[in-house]
Parts: structure tokens; C-alpha cells; sequence
């Protein structure tokens, strides 16, 4: 019989335009090439991602995807209940025989864009616009700064938060508005890992004639002419593999970390910011990509010392 | 002639209270008509319905012989109908030309119509010799002054059926005569008007007929002419009023209360109370008569322990009163309430009552934590059977302690307070107004209940602008005029005259 | 105020009852809207929140919370505060919670460690809860602005103490580390192993022993009467003798206690950890509960339990019906609140006329 | 630190685009408050009419029919908050709260149902509405400061912004000098006076609210077709919240009201100008606690300065004629 799947939203929902989103359009990806259908739930707090995933596994499904470091816990404690139920954690790491964690690299794709952002801009002046002052939003810029300093010293990169709250990711006004005061302050290229809040950015970014980078999914559709590249977390990746390692039965317990080697993260290149990408800039990057690769550039991860060191 | 009103058979209830019962009398164009009875009997429940803020139950009602149906007030107004609250109908951040034009204000745009407004208003105050200025806010007018106001606005609004409910509860006797001045000149126009008091006085001086209502009916109608303050008592109390009450001889025990150097500044330095002195004895009741406003309100304030002083010896028993090392007021009147001290509030609506808890309630406030047992909880089959005993010495009607104090009439609820502060046994007692608008049955238990408390030992310290009450009930009286004391007289040197000058501040030093 | 004269069946059973449908009714036009059957929606609304048992408890877990936060802010509006910062004290409380764990729980028993932990909740809210109190009693700054305020402040504060301290290194999750545990608040399925595998807690307990003080203080105690006539009628009160500005102050203390406390249940009952925006509105959610129940013990825990059904219900419900979202049940949360908090009379004329036309 | 790390020109200018939210709801918030009605559902006016703004915008492709529609919705929310408050007689923070609540929850259904992106709408692309160049800009552009003034400061905004800084005048005035404010303001102060001087207090109180509805509107309108170009859920981010605080700052008067405004906006600006900057003799604040500047200051400036609040004396309670 077909193995009986499930994923679990975090509070983000699945059309975050973050990584929830991606991993529905993974799971989707999954159930148009096998015909195999998913159940999708969305746990709005910790005590629900418990509630739902115990509900699950229950139904006896054969595999959990739970969406979000913020069902590290509660994946642990339920796995433990349900040693025959497999769990897949995506963004965070849960201990358990029956569990494989995957965690992205995304130091290494926000370097990448780093170097794209250093290389494109005029004023060498770059901006980083995240949602919630957390480590995995200082991992993505920690990585950006790297990636942009590694290209001249003296590149400034001006960072700022939307928020506290979890409006923080639901107020592209605001993000807009940081946009803004950094195109004033002489930035010209922004990098916005604010989820809804950062549509608000790439948006300002199209009517200042500013150049703005994605995060999660490929955004270089949204606004072509002003998106210089997107770095691009494959959560979708992770979650269609896992789904058919499911199905072939070579599914592994463990923790993957996923970089650029392993496909986890990278940048986008596609027709839509074609024009934007020279040839020296692609040059760069890709040099960069491979020194990454081969372990010629290790790009520090911030949540390793909680510090970057740029 | 038509008569300008005519009542028949009206009818309103509030819930269970049957408010009118078949209201039958009219009223004559041209004439000056007094309503008087006791409180809660209708009398400003009908008169709100001939001015549209209630909609009467049953019956009809004929201006000119044509039956009308007054929705509301708007209707009233455009019938050239008037009306001056028992309570303030006044915007209290407003300025008094503001005020008169709401509701007049002849245009969208103000400015059009201020200054027209404004000069027409001066007009008539100079006419009808108002001191108002239009141009000052109302909250900073005294109490006489905010009843000109209302005045005025008729005036200006030149209604031809005029209202006045209880207008002269709050003025003096000077402002009364000129008030009634005013409507002599309105009758000599032509203008009906209705003049609801509880002072029989006023009722004789001025009237041309009277209706008397008690219980929500009608119970008498006569001309003012033909009758007496004795009858009209009878008629609406059902039994005649003593006029001089008795009293044991005077014989002042050891002093109570000693003020020496009372001042009073407020933030703006402005001097409210200056260099106020007086001992009060225990067994005498001592008076202050003046113009309400000039200082008597602040020094009951400091004496019940609401306010601090801002300098000054105040001796209680012998004892400094714990003003020292005071920052506020906060908690400071419980203290003095333990000393003995009870204090009847001259605005029982603002300090004396919370109008949303039960008449059972508001026998509690002050002596909540007397009357808690040692887990800080109430016993209230106690306090039920207290209130209960409570309204029946007092007469409290109706006798229902479950009931929100705010539903009874001002007589009523001023009776629950001073039951509740004669019930703590005080040493001393201040008083302030303790019958503005309370009819006269009530006036009478009211000045008993003083008097018995004075005759046991207690000694009471009474603010009051009505000259009769001061004379029924005053041992010694002193006359404060803007926050000094002015005079001071025995009951027996009790001249009005005298008194009048000493309240207008004409005193040789 | 306005009670039409009903009976008293009529307007505390028949009334709410009618309220209730109506706001149903429209939900259930949204669903039918939405594509779904609403009778059968309700059905299983109701049964996963009321009639199973597994159900039911997380409905009374929920309810728990709001208890708490509902009794937070009723009990400053008995002294006619509005309190919108119970989001922020119960956050807050959380942390005083978090810190006697993350020193206590190594070494104390489970028996001392939960009521010092519940202290630290307490304490923490509290504190959150006395500066407003404290500015409005002594600078005259409104409550409302000043606890809006302070929900943002706390919103920073919290994120930047999470982050920065209470994070373990090399974790992801932006949370304390979880708790030992002895930590952990006795579920009530060690009782009743009916309930199933649910968080439901002994704390649901002390939140009815929290309703049943708060009635006793409020309606029968010389406290509670001071509290209301300072709410009632500041004159009055200071006439007499009541120390308004001490009782400001208290009230807000107590407020702010009640609403720490709120996270017992939400993190020793459930999580274990102090995560970032724990709390997820369950302060706000107890403004509505408050208003809704008019800070009455019984109609805090009605409305407490409804919220806490209309949470579970409706996510199990868009499980079953992914044709409707969980924000529907948002929606009809807000229906329900207008409908049984702020019409509640909006049948009263009719059912008078009935009662009367039924007499004569 | 030197000046020039601190924008000033770039603060003035996010200080203007920043307000118009804040200013259009604190002012529809004002009306409802002076006439007695206690506003604190701008916060689901200002999301349903964001919503559906930017829905009529896009559907349409045409701003103006979005704003349209977004009044219309508010306006309608308004008077059944109206209805509740006034007719009813019910509690007005219940009233107000539950429209919050619903809006939240029945934007994001309907935005779903309709768009099937998450409470999302599609974005407006050439649907929203642009800002404003004044005729000269570009002459001017070059001579400093001038051409940041007219340009920046003055010029370049969206209608909606110099409608909202045009309508602190107006709402000064209609208060203050016309017949509307003179009754809306005794209908907030006394109600029994307003009605014993023959005014409709209902339909007073009624009209307040549709002011507030329709002022409300273009808060949200704001939001969704002028700041962000889409409606997201929930984006209206506590703005309603942020209003009425401004409102009660400014004791219920309308210049001290945009002032309040005006120091949100300022703050907030202020706050990202700040963020990683090395200020001196504080060094870097983090970031998280930068967050709370604006709301910091504004509890100084309360406990500070202000003197006590003097809200309207009949706000909250239903007009009822009795004692
Ligand atoms: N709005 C109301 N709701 C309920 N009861 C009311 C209301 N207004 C008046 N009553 C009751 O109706 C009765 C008549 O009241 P009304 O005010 O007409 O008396 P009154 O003769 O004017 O008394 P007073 O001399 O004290 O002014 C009283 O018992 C009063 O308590
Ligand atoms: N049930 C209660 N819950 C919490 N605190 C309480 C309670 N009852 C009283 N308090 C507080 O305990 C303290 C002592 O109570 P008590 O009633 O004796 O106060 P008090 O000093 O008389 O206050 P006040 O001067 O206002 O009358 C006060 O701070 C009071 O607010
Ligand atoms: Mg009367
Ligand atoms: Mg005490």
C-alpha cells in the first residue's frame, strides 16, 4: 500500500511565502508525480504542534513533516510516544530514532547573494531587512554581510527588524518602509527575509528602481528588472525527497544539514533578472559557489557562536 | 380662555414605579402656576413629559385645546415650550454663549451667528439685569450663576410655556427675588409658566394658582390666593408641619472643635479660606450662612479630611487633626471618621452616594470596614436587617434596600444618608445643605433628626444657604463671605438684614 | 439597565440562548458560503470540543488561560480600569516563571518548585501590571494608553531577553530550555484517564479556586466593595475614606498577577519552555472574556470554556473540512461577542411582547 | 556617531508617510469619542476596509473604486457598530472588540475564498495609487535643501497623504466652529443637555459614526493601495490600537491628536535610524530593544508632561434617559 503522509504548518501557515509555503509546493510536487495523496494540518502554538502531531500519529500515518523550528519539542516528545511513525523536522533538531532533522546552510546561499548585492550595488552601501531579531534571521544576514565584505572590505551593510510580534511578518508597510529610510541613507540593494513583511521591501524596491533580493522561493518573478536574485531554501526539496525516500523505503533517520552541495540553498538565476546578472557578477558567484562547495570558503555560521564575525 | 395646558389623564410608570396616576389639571394662559408636593410624588416626571423627554404611558395632552403629541424635546421647543431642569441642563466645558446657541445655532457655521448671538444676550442680560457674562465657561460659574444660565437660554429662546423645576433650590434669597422679578415680567407678556419648589414661601409670593400632587395624583388644586402654607402642607403630606420645632435649652458642652488660622490656597495660589477661627462645643448646632461659593464647601472639605489645608491649628477634642506629614487626602476622611467625625456631603450625588449600588450599599460606604467581619468579608443578613431598620427610622421610601439608590428621588436618598451618618454615633457632625430640594415633610424629619442629635451631645457644625433652616436649627451663626468668616451672631440677635450684609462682605471691623 | 422587564429565566437562560443561535446562524451562512454543510460542521465542532472526552479537556485547557487572563481584566474594571495589558503581564509572567525554573528546578522537589514557579509567574506579571498602575494612580496617565504601551515594551524586552539569554547554544527554536520534570503541573489524566493524552491540568483547578476567591472578594468583601465603589464613583470613594491611589496600584498588581499566572498553565502545563509570543493573544482573548462575561465569576468561566471550545472545535474542525479555514472560527468568535456581549438585548422587546401577549 | 548617520532629512520625510494611518483613524476615532461613542473598533474598520480596498483596486484595476468600496465597508461596519452602541444601548468596548476580532478572521476568509493566496490579495501593480510629483520638482531638484523641501518633504507624496495632513484643519474647524462639532462635542459632555436643548443625540451619535466609517477607510485604504500595494492579513499591525493612543495623548482634541500622530511617526522613524548604529556613550542597541523606542517615549511623555486626561464625561455610555 501507499505510505500515508502528513506535514504540519507552523504558525506561519502554508502560504507564509516562507518556508511553510515552500514545503506545501514540495508535498504538492510529491502528490502530482505519485497520486499519492498528503494530510496538511496548520498548529497555530506549541501546545496545538503536540496536539496535531499526536492526532496524527495516531491515524497511524507513516510520515510527519512538521514545518518550523518551533515543533522541535514537541516532534521529540511525540516521536518518543510513536516509535513506529517517522517524523521529518525541517529548520530545527529533535533527538529520536525515528526522526530525521534537516536544517538548511543559509549562511552559505545568503553569502552568495552577499557577493551578487556587493557586486551590483554603486554606493557599496547594502541592506538586510528581517522580520524578528531571532539567530536563524541573524544566520541569513550574518552569511549576507560575509559574502558582501568578502567582495570589498569596505561594502556597508545597514540591518534593520520589522518587529516583535509575530505582526512582524505580516506588515509589508513597515517593510516598506525600512526599504525606504535605507534607500535614503544611500542602500541599493536590499536583501528582505521578513516573509509577507518583505513584499512590502521588494515592492519599494520596484518603485525606487532599487535592486531587492528574495528569500525561501525563487521571488524573481515578483518585480523583474528590480530583483537582482532570490536565495533560495529548497524546504520544498527536502520535503518532496523525504516523501519519496518514504516511498522507495530508503528513508533514514538522522540530521542533514543541507548547504550548497547538497542542494539545500542557492541563488536564482532565470529569465526574469537575466539582464541584471552580468557576466562578471555570475563569475563571481559561481567561483564563490564552488569555493564553498570544496571547503575553500567556509562561511561562518552565526547560530554555531551566536556571533558573526563581520 | 383657553387654557395654555391641559392634562388629561396622564399616566407613566418606570417599571413598577407609577410615576403619574391619571394626572387631570390645566393650566391657565398667562398665569403663574405652582406644583407642589412631596418628593417622588411626579411633579418632574410630568413636566418632562409635557416637554417630550418621556412619552407618557396614557392619556392626552392640549396645548391651546389642541391635543399634541410631543416626541421629544425638539417638538417641545417648536411648540414654545421651555424648560429649566431640576438637574443642570448645562455642557460644562462649554462657554454660556455656547451653550444658549446649541440647539439654536442658526447655520452650520458658528462664527456667522456668535457674535448676533452674543450681542443679543448682553441685550438681555441688561434687560433682565442677569449677571452672566456670555463669554465665560460654565464650570467655572457658581451654582447661582449656572441657574442664570438656564434662564437665560429660555429667555433667549423666548419660549411661551415655561418650566422651572426647582429653580430656586440653589439660590439665595436675593437671587430668588430677582429670578421671580423676571417671571413677573414674563407673565406681564403673556407667558404661562410652572414653577415646581418645595419652599411654600415662594408659592405664596408668586403664583396664581397651585396644583399639589402626591403619590403620582393629583390631590388638590387651588388659587393661591384663598390658601395657606398650612394647607398646602396638609394637602401634600397628609398632616399638618410643625413650624418651630422643639429643643432643649442651650447648654454648649467642652469644646469640640477648634479652628485657628485656617488658610487654604489652591494650586494657583489663589486664596480660598483665610485665616478662618471658631471653636464648636459639643450640644450646639453652629450655622454658616453665606452665598454658596464663598469658601464653606472647602472648609467642610478640610474639616471631614477630603482636603488639606494649607495652613492652620484644627483641634478635635482637644487633639491636632491628622493633617501632619500629609502629602494628599487619600484615605485621610476614614481617619477622621474613626475619630468621630461624620460628615453629610452638601453634594450627595457626587460624594455621597455611588448611584449604581443599592440603597443597602450606600448604608455601607465609609463604614465598610467597621462593619466586615475577620476575614474581611460582609455578613450581609446583618447589613440587610440594619438597612432595613435604617429605612424605617428614616422613613426611606420606597423601603426596598435592593433597589439602585440613583432610582430615588433626592429627598429620599439624601434620607439614607443622613441615616447612615446619624448611625455611626459621631461626636461631631458636618453638615452641608442638608435639605436642598427635599420637600417639606422631609425638611422637618430632617431638622428632628439634627435637632435630637444636637440635644444628645453632638456637635454640629451646619452649612446652609437658606436662611429659615439656619433660624430653625442654629445656636450661633457665622457668615463667611469669600473665605473669611464675617460675623458672627447668637440665634437670638438673628436679623436677616444684618445677615444679607455680612454675606455681601459689609461688615465694620 | 435596560431589562425590559423579563423574568429572570428569561434574560439569564432564554436571551444568551438566542444570542448564541444568531451568531451560529451567521456562522453558519459563512460556511454554507464557504462550500460546506453547516449542520454537519456543528456537529463536529461540537464533538470535538464538547462531547469527546479527549476533546472537551483540551477545551478546558484552553479555557484554563482565559480564565486567568478574563479574571485579570475583570478585576481592574471592577475599580473601572481597562486593562489591555494582561498580554503583556502574562507575558512577563512567564518569564518570572522561566527564571525560578532555570534556577530551581535542578534542585528543588516538584512540590516547592511548582509554587515557586507560580510565585515567579505572579511576581513577574505583577510587576508588569504596577507601573501603569502606579503611573495612573500618581501622574494621572490614562491605563489604556499606558498598558498598550507596555504590551509593546514587554514585546521587545521579551524577544530581546529570549534571544539574547535564555536561547541554549546552538539551538534554533527560539525558546528557554525546557524544564525538568518535576517542573511539570500534575495532568488531570493521571485522574481520569479518560481525558486521554492531553495538557490538562491541575491548573484548571486553582483557575476555578481563582473565580470562586474573586467572587467572594469582589461581591462580599470590604475590599471588593471599596474596589467597586472607587470604580463606581472616585468622589465617593474618597469621601469615603477608600486610598484611591493605593487601590489603583493593588488592583493592578493583582491584575497583573492574575494574568502571570495565566502562563502557568500555558508553559508548566503544556510546553515546558518559555517560547518567543507564547502567549498568542490569550490576553486579549481575556478582554473579550471579560466584557463578554461581565466580570462575573459564572460568565467568565462560560465564556472562558466557549473560547476555549470554539479553539478546539474549529481546529479539528478545518482538519476534517479543509474548505474552512481556522480563521473562520476567528470570525465567529467576534460574531459571538457582538451578539451575546453587546446585543444582549437585541431579542428582549420581543420576547417581552410574547410574555405579555402570553398573560393576557 | 556624526549627524550625517542620523538622517534627519530622512526621518522628516518617513515621519510624513508614516502618519497618514495613524492620522486618518485617530481622527475618525476623535468624532466617534467626542460624541460619546468609544472607538476601539478602528482597528477592524481600518483591515476590512484595507481588505477591500485592495480587492475593488485589483479587481477593478482602477485605486479609486478601491477606495470607494473601502468606505463603503467601513462606513457600514461603523454603523452597525453604531447600532450596537447607540440603538442597542450595549457595551461599546464589547461592540468594538468583536468587530476587531471578526475582521481579522473574515479578511483573511474572504481574501482566501477570493484570492486563494493565503489572506492575501494579488498585488496591485498599476492599481495603486501613486505619489504626487509637484509641477517644479524637477527644477528645483538640485539646489539643496529647497529641492529636498519641495521635492521630499513637501512634494512626492500619495493624495491620500496630503488629504490626511489637509484634514487636521478641517476636523479643527467642523469641532470647533460649526454647528456638527458644537452639538457632536455636548453630545459627548452631557447628552441630557444636548437632548433637553432639542438635539437628537441618537442621530448625532449616528452621524459621528459615519464620519468615523468613512475617515477610518482611508486609514486602511492607505495601508493596502498606498504603503504596500496588496492586503496581507492582519496588516493593519495594531494601527487602530496606535491611533487611540495618540487620541487619548492628545486629550481628545485634534491638533494635539496629529501631534501624537505626528511623534509616532517620528519615533518610529527615529527607531530605524537608529537600529546598528554605534550611538555615543551607549554604544549599539540591540535591535529587539530599539523596538520599543517609540512606545518608551510615549509613556515619558505621558508620566512627564501631560497633565490628567480629560476624556469626553459621556463617553462609553449609551444615552438613556433617566436617572
Ligand atoms: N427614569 C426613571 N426611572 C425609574 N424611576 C423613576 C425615573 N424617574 C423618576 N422615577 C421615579 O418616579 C417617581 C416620581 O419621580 P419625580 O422625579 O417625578 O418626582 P418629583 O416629584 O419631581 O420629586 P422631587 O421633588 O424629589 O424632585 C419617583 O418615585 C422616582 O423614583
Ligand atoms: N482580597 C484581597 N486580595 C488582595 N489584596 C487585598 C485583599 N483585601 C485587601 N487587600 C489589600 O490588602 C491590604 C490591607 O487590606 P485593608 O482592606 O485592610 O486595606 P486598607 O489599608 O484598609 O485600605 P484602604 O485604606 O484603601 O481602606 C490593602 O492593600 C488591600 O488593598
Ligand atoms: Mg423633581
Ligand atoms: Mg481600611
Amino acid at each position: 500500500a501507499d505510505p500515508k503522509m502528513g506535514i504540519v504548518y507552523d504558525a506561519g501557515g502554508k502560504f507564509d511565502k516562507s518556508f511553510n509555503q515552500s514545503a506545501f509546493e514540495g508535498a504538492t510536487r510529491f502528490q502530482k508525480e505519485t497520486n499519492i495523496k498528503f494530510i496538511e494540518v496548520q498548529a497555530s502554538s506549541d501546545t496545538q504542534a503536540e496536539q496535531v502531531l499526536r492526532g496524527l500519529a495516531r491515524k497511524n500515518l507513516d510520515l510527519i513533516a512538521s514545518i518550523g523550528f518551533a515543533q522541535t519539542q514537541a516532534v521529540q516528545k511525540v516521536a518518543k510516544e510513536f516509535p513506529k511513525v517517522r517524523f521529518v523536522l525541517i529548520d530545527g533538531v529533535a533527538q529520536g530514532a525515528n526522526v530525521n532533522s534537516v536544517t538548511f546552510k543559509e549562511e552559505e546561499g545568503s553569502y552568495l547573494v552577499g557577493v551578487a548585492a556587493a557586486m551590483a550595488s554603486k554606493s557599496k552601501k547594502l541592506g538586510f531587512i528581517g522580520g524578528i531579531d531571532i539567530p536563524l534571521i541573524r544566520t541569513f544576514a550574518c552569511g549576507y554581510t560575509q559574502g558582501a565584505k568578502a567582495v570589498s572590505p569596505k561594502v556597508e551593510v545597514t540591518q534593520n527588524m520589522v518587529g516583535t510580534t509575530s505582526s512582524a511578518w505580516n506588515d509589508p508597510a513597515k517593510g516598506g518602509e525600512l526599504a525606504r529610510s535605507q534607500f535614503d541613507r544611500g542602500v541599493d540593494v536590499v536583501f528582505a527575509v521578513a516573509g509577507g513583511s518583505g513584499m512590502g521591501t521588494l515592492q519599494t524596491a520596484k518603485e525606487k528602481g532599487k535592486l531587492a533580493i528574495g528569500v525561501d522561493s525563487n521571488q524573481n518573478h515578483l518585480y523583474p528588472g528590480t530583483m537582482l536574485t532570490s536565495m533560495v531554501k529548497r524546504v520544498d526539496n527536502a520535503v518532496y525527497d523525504s516523501f519519496m525516500q518514504m516511498k522507495a523505503g530508503t528513508w533514514k533517520a538522522g540530521v542533514t544539514a543541507k548547504g550548497l552541495k547538497e542542494g539545500g540553498v542557492d541563488w536564482a538565476l532565470d529569465a526574469h533578472n537575466r539582464k541584471l546578472i552580468t557576466p562578471e557578477i555570475e563569475k563571481r558567484v559561481l567561483g564563490a559557489r564552488k569555493d564553498i562547495i570544496d571547503g575553500k570558503i567556509k562561511v561562518i555560521d552565526y547560530r554555531v557562536g551566536n556571533s558573526c564575525p563581520v | 380662555m383657553q387654557p395654555a395646558v391641559e392634562f388629561r389623564n396622564i399616566s407613566k410608570h418606570f417599571g413598577h414605579v407609577k410615576a403619574n396616576t391619571d394626572v387631570n389639571f390645566t393650566i391657565a394662559k398667562g398665569s403663574i402656576h405652582g406644583l407642589v408636593g412631596e418628593n417622588g410624588a411626579g411633579k418632574s416626571t410630568l413636566m418632562s413629559i409635557l416637554y417630550g423627554y418621556y412619552r407618557a404611558d396614557g392619556g392626552d395632552l392640549l396645548l391651546d385645546g389642541q391635543v399634541q403629541q410631543i416626541r421629544n424635546s425638539q417638538e417641545a421647543i417648536r411648540l414654545g415650550i421651555g424648560m429649566v431642569h431640576q438637574h443642570f441642563m448645562l455642557v460644562e466645558n462649554m462657554t454660556v454663549l455656547d451653550n444658549v446657541m446649541l440647539g439654536t445655532e442658526g447655520g452650520f457655521q458658528l462664527a456667522r451667528h456668535r457674535s448676533t448671538t452674543e450681542a443679543k444676550l448682553r441685550e438681555i442680560c441688561q434687560r433682565y439685569r442677569l449677571d452672566v457674562d456670555p463669554l465665560a465657561t460654565i464650570s467655572d460659574l457658581s451654582v447661582g450663576a449656572q441657574q442664570r444660565v438656564e434662564i437665560l437660554k429660555q429667555i433667549y429662546r423666548s419660549a411661551n410655556i415655561l418650566i422651572l423645576d426647582e429653580p430656586t433650590a440653589v439660590l439665595t434669597a436675593q437671587e430668588t427675588a430677582s429670578l421671580f422679578e423676571i417671571l413677573r415680567l414674563f407673565k406681564e407678556q403673556g407667558k404661562t409658566i410652572v414653577l415646581i419648589t418645595h419652599k411654600l414661601q415662594e408659592i405664596l409670593d408668586i403664583t396664581d394658582t397651585v396644583t399639589v400632587m402626591r403619590g403620582g395624583r393629583v390631590v388638590g388644586a387651588v388659587a393661591t390666593a384663598g390658601t395657606s402654607k398650612e394647607e398646602l402642607a396638609n394637602m401634600m403630606v397628609g398632616r399638618p408641619i410643625e413650624n418651630n420645632l422643639p429643643r432643649a435649652p442651650y447648654k454648649p458642652g467642652a469644646p469640640m472643635l477648634e479652628v485657628s488660622g485656617l488658610q487654604l490656597q489652591d494650586a494657583q495660589q489663589v486664596k480660598l479660606l483665610t485665616d478662618i477661627g471658631f471653636t464648636l462645643r459639643a450640644g450646639e448646632i453652629v450655622a454658616i450662612a453665606g452665598v454658596s461659593g464663598n469658601g464653606q464647601s472647602e472648609l467642610m472639605e478640610i474639616l471631614s479630611g477630603m482636603r488639606l489645608p494649607t495652613s492652620g491649628q484644627l483641634r478635635f477634642e482637644g487633639k491636632d487633626l491628622p493633617f501632619a506629614k500629609r502629602s494628599d487626602a487619600d484615605g485621610l476622611p476614614l481617619e477622621f471618621r474613626e475619630l468621630g467625625i461624620a460628615h453629610i456631603p452638601e453634594d450627595r450625588l457626587r460624594d455621597g452616594v455611588v448611584k449604581s449600588f443599592s440603597v443597602m450599599h450606600n448604608t455601607i460606604l465609609g463604614y465598610q470596614d467597621k462593619l466586615k467581619n475577620r476575614w474581611g468579608l460582609f455578613d450581609f443578613k446583618a447589613i440587610a436587617a440594619r438597612c432595613a431598620e435604617l429605612m424605617k427610622t428614616f422613613d426611606v421610601r420606597p423601603a426596598n434596600g435592593d433597589l439602585r439608590i440613583g432610582l430615588l428621588s433626592g429627598g429620599n436618598q439624601q434620607k439614607v444618608v443622613i441615616a447612615r451618618e446619624v448611625l455611626a454615633q459621631p461626636k461631631l457632625m458636618l453638615v452641608g445643605q442638608p435639605t436642598r430640594g427635599v420637600d417639606i415633610g422631609t425638611i422637618e424629619s430632617i431638622h428632628k433628626q439634627l435637632l435630637a442629635l444636637r440635644d444628645s451631645g453632638v456637635a454640629i457644625l451646619l452649612v446652609s444657604v437658606e436662611l429659615e433652616e439656619v433660624r430653625a436649627l442654629a445656636d450661633r451663626i457665622l457668615v463667611m463671605c469669600g473665605g473669611r468668616i464675617t460675623g458672627e451672631l447668637k440665634i437670638e440677635e438673628f436679623d436677616t438684614t444684618r445677615i444679607g450684609l455680612l454675606m455681601g462682605g459689609m461688615h465694620k471691623s | 439597565m435596560n431589562n425590559h422587564d423579563l423574568p429572570r429565566w428569561a434574560s439569564a437562560f432564554v436571551l444568551p440562548v438566542l444570542n448564541l443561535l444568531s451568531a451560529l446562524l451567521v456562522a453558519a451562512l459563512v460556511i454554507y458560503l464557504l462550500g460546506e454543510n453547516p449542520a454537519e460542521s456543528l456537529g463536529i465542532l461540537i464533538n470535538s470540543a464538547i462531547i469527546n472526552p479527549e476533546g472537551l479537556s483540551y477545551t478546558l485547557f484552553y479555557a484554563s488561560t482565559f480564565i486567568f487572563t478574563g479574571l485579570s481584566v475583570s478585576i481592574a474594571m471592577q475599580a473601572g480600569l481597562f486593562n489591555i495589558g494582561s498580554e503583556g503581564q502574562m507575558y512577563f509572567g512567564g518569564l518570572g516563571l522561566t527564571l525560578a525554573m532555570l534556577a530551581f528546578d535542578g534542585s528543588l522537589p516538584a512540590w516547592a518548585l511548582i509554587p515557586v514557579a507560580m510565585g515567579g509567574a505572579a511576581l513577574f506579571g505583577a510587576l508588569w501590571g504596577f507601573l501603569p498602575g502606579y503611573l495612573q494612580a500618581k501622574r494621572g496617565s490614562h491605563v489604556v494608553v499606558t498598558t498598550i504601551m507596555f504590551n509593546f515594551i514587554c514585546a521587545s524586552l521579551m524577544n530581546f531577553i529570549i534571544v539574547k539569554y535564555l536561547i541554549p547554544a546552538g539551538e534554533q527554536n527560539t525558546a528557554s530550555r525546557a524544564f525538568a520534570d518535576s517542573g511539570a503541573m500534575p495532568r488531570l489524566n493521571t485522574w481520569f484517564p479518560i481525558l486521554g493524552e492531553t495538557p490538562l491540568n491541575i491548573s484548571f483547578l486553582l483557575a476555578i479556586g481563582a473565580l470562586a476567591v474573586y467572587g467572594l472578594m469582589v461581591k462580599r468583601s470590604a475590599w471588593g466593595f471599596k474596589l467597586r465603589a472607587t470604580g463606581l464613583n472616585q468622589h465617593a470613594a474618597h469621601y469615603a475614606g477608600i486610598r484611591i491611589g493605593k487601590m489603583i496600584i493593588t488592583v493592578m498588581l493583582i491584575s497583573g498577577a492574575l494574568a502571570g499566572l495565566g502562563s502557568v498553565n500555558s508553559i508548566m502545563g503544556s510546553t515546558h519552555y518559555l517560547s518567543l509570543n507564547f502567549v498568542g493573544g490569550a490576553g486579549f482573548v481575556g478582554i473579550a472574556i471579560a466584557l463578554m462575561g461581565r466580570q462575573h465569576p459564572v460568565g467568565i468561566f462560560l465564556s472562558a470554556v466557549l473560547f476555549g471550545a470554539l479553539i478546539q472545535g474549529g481546529f479539528d474542525l478545518s482538519l476534517e473540512k479543509p474548505n474552512i479555514p481556522t480563521e473562520t472560527f476567528i470570525f465567529i468568535q467576534g460574531l459571538i461577542i457582538l451578539f451575546c456581549g453587546a446585543m444582549e438585548n437585541f431579542y428582549a422587546p420581543a420576547i417581552g411582547a410574547l410574555l405579555k401577549r402570553g398573560k393576557a | 556617531m556624526t549627524f550625517d548617520d542620523f538622517h534627519f532629512a530622512s526621518i522628516l520625510v518617513s515621519t510624513v508617510r508614516n502618519a497618514p494611518v495613524l492620522i486618518f483613524a485617530a481622527m475618525a476615532g476623535l468624532f466617534a469619542e467626542r460624541s460619546g461613542v468609544i472607538d476601539i473598533g478602528l482597528e477592524g474598520k481600518i483591515l476590512a476596509s484595507a481588505f477591500t480596498s485592495a480587492a475593488v483596486a485589483f479587481a477593478t484595476q482602477n485605486p479609486w473604486y478601491g477606495v470607494a468600496a473601502g468606505v463603503l465597508v467601513s462606513v457600514a461596519l461603523a454603523t452597525l457598530q453604531g447600532y450596537v452602541s447607540i440603538t442597542q444601548k450595549g457595551n461599546q468596548l464589547v461592540a468594538g472588540i468583536a468587530i476587531n476580532i471578526a475582521m481579522s478572521g473574515l479578511t483573511f476568509v474572504v481574501a482566501q475564498f477570493f484570492f486563494q493566496q493565503g489572506g492575501r490579495t494579488p498585488d496591485l501593480g498599476q492599481a495603486r495609487l501613486f505619489d504626487v510629483v509637484l509641477p517644479g520638482s524637477a527644477a528645483v531638484e538640485g539646489i539643496p535643501f529647497i529641492g529636498w523641501l519641495y521635492g521630499h518633504l513637501i512634494g512626492g507624496h500619495s493624495v491620500l497623504v496630503y488629504l490626511a495632513f489637509g484634514l487636521v484643519p478641517l476636523v479643527h474647524w467642523v469641532l470647533y466652529h460649526s454647528r456638527f462639532g458644537l452639538r457632536l462635542r455636548a453630545c459627548g459632555e452631557n447628552p441630557h443637555a444636548a437632548d433637553a436643548a432639542g438635539v437628537s443625540v441618537e442621530r448625532q451619535r449616528y452621524m459621528a459614526m459615519l464620519v468615523a466609517g468613512v475617515l477610518c477607510s482611508f486609514s486602511g485604504a492607505y495601508l493596502a493601495i498606498v504603503q504596500s500595494g496588496f492586503f496581507l492579513r492582519d496588516m493593519s499591525a495594531g494601527a487602530g490600537y496606535l491611533a487611540l493612543t495618540a487620541m487619548v495623548f492628545g486629550n481628545w482634541r485634534p491638533v494635539y491628536t496629529f501631534l501624537g500622530c505626528l511623534m509616532f511617526g517620528f519615533f518610529g522613524a527615529v527607531q530605524i535610524q537608529i537600529e546598528g548604529v554605534d550611538l555615543p556613550g551607549i554604544g549599539r542597541i540591540p535591535g529587539s530593544l530599539i523596538q520599543m523606542v517609540p512606545y518608551v517615549v510615549t509613556v515619558i511623555v505621558l508620566a512627564g508632561l501631560m497633565a490628567k486626561s480629560v476624556a469626553p464625561k459621556a463617553l462609553g455610555t449609551p444615552f438613556v434617559k433617566s436617572r
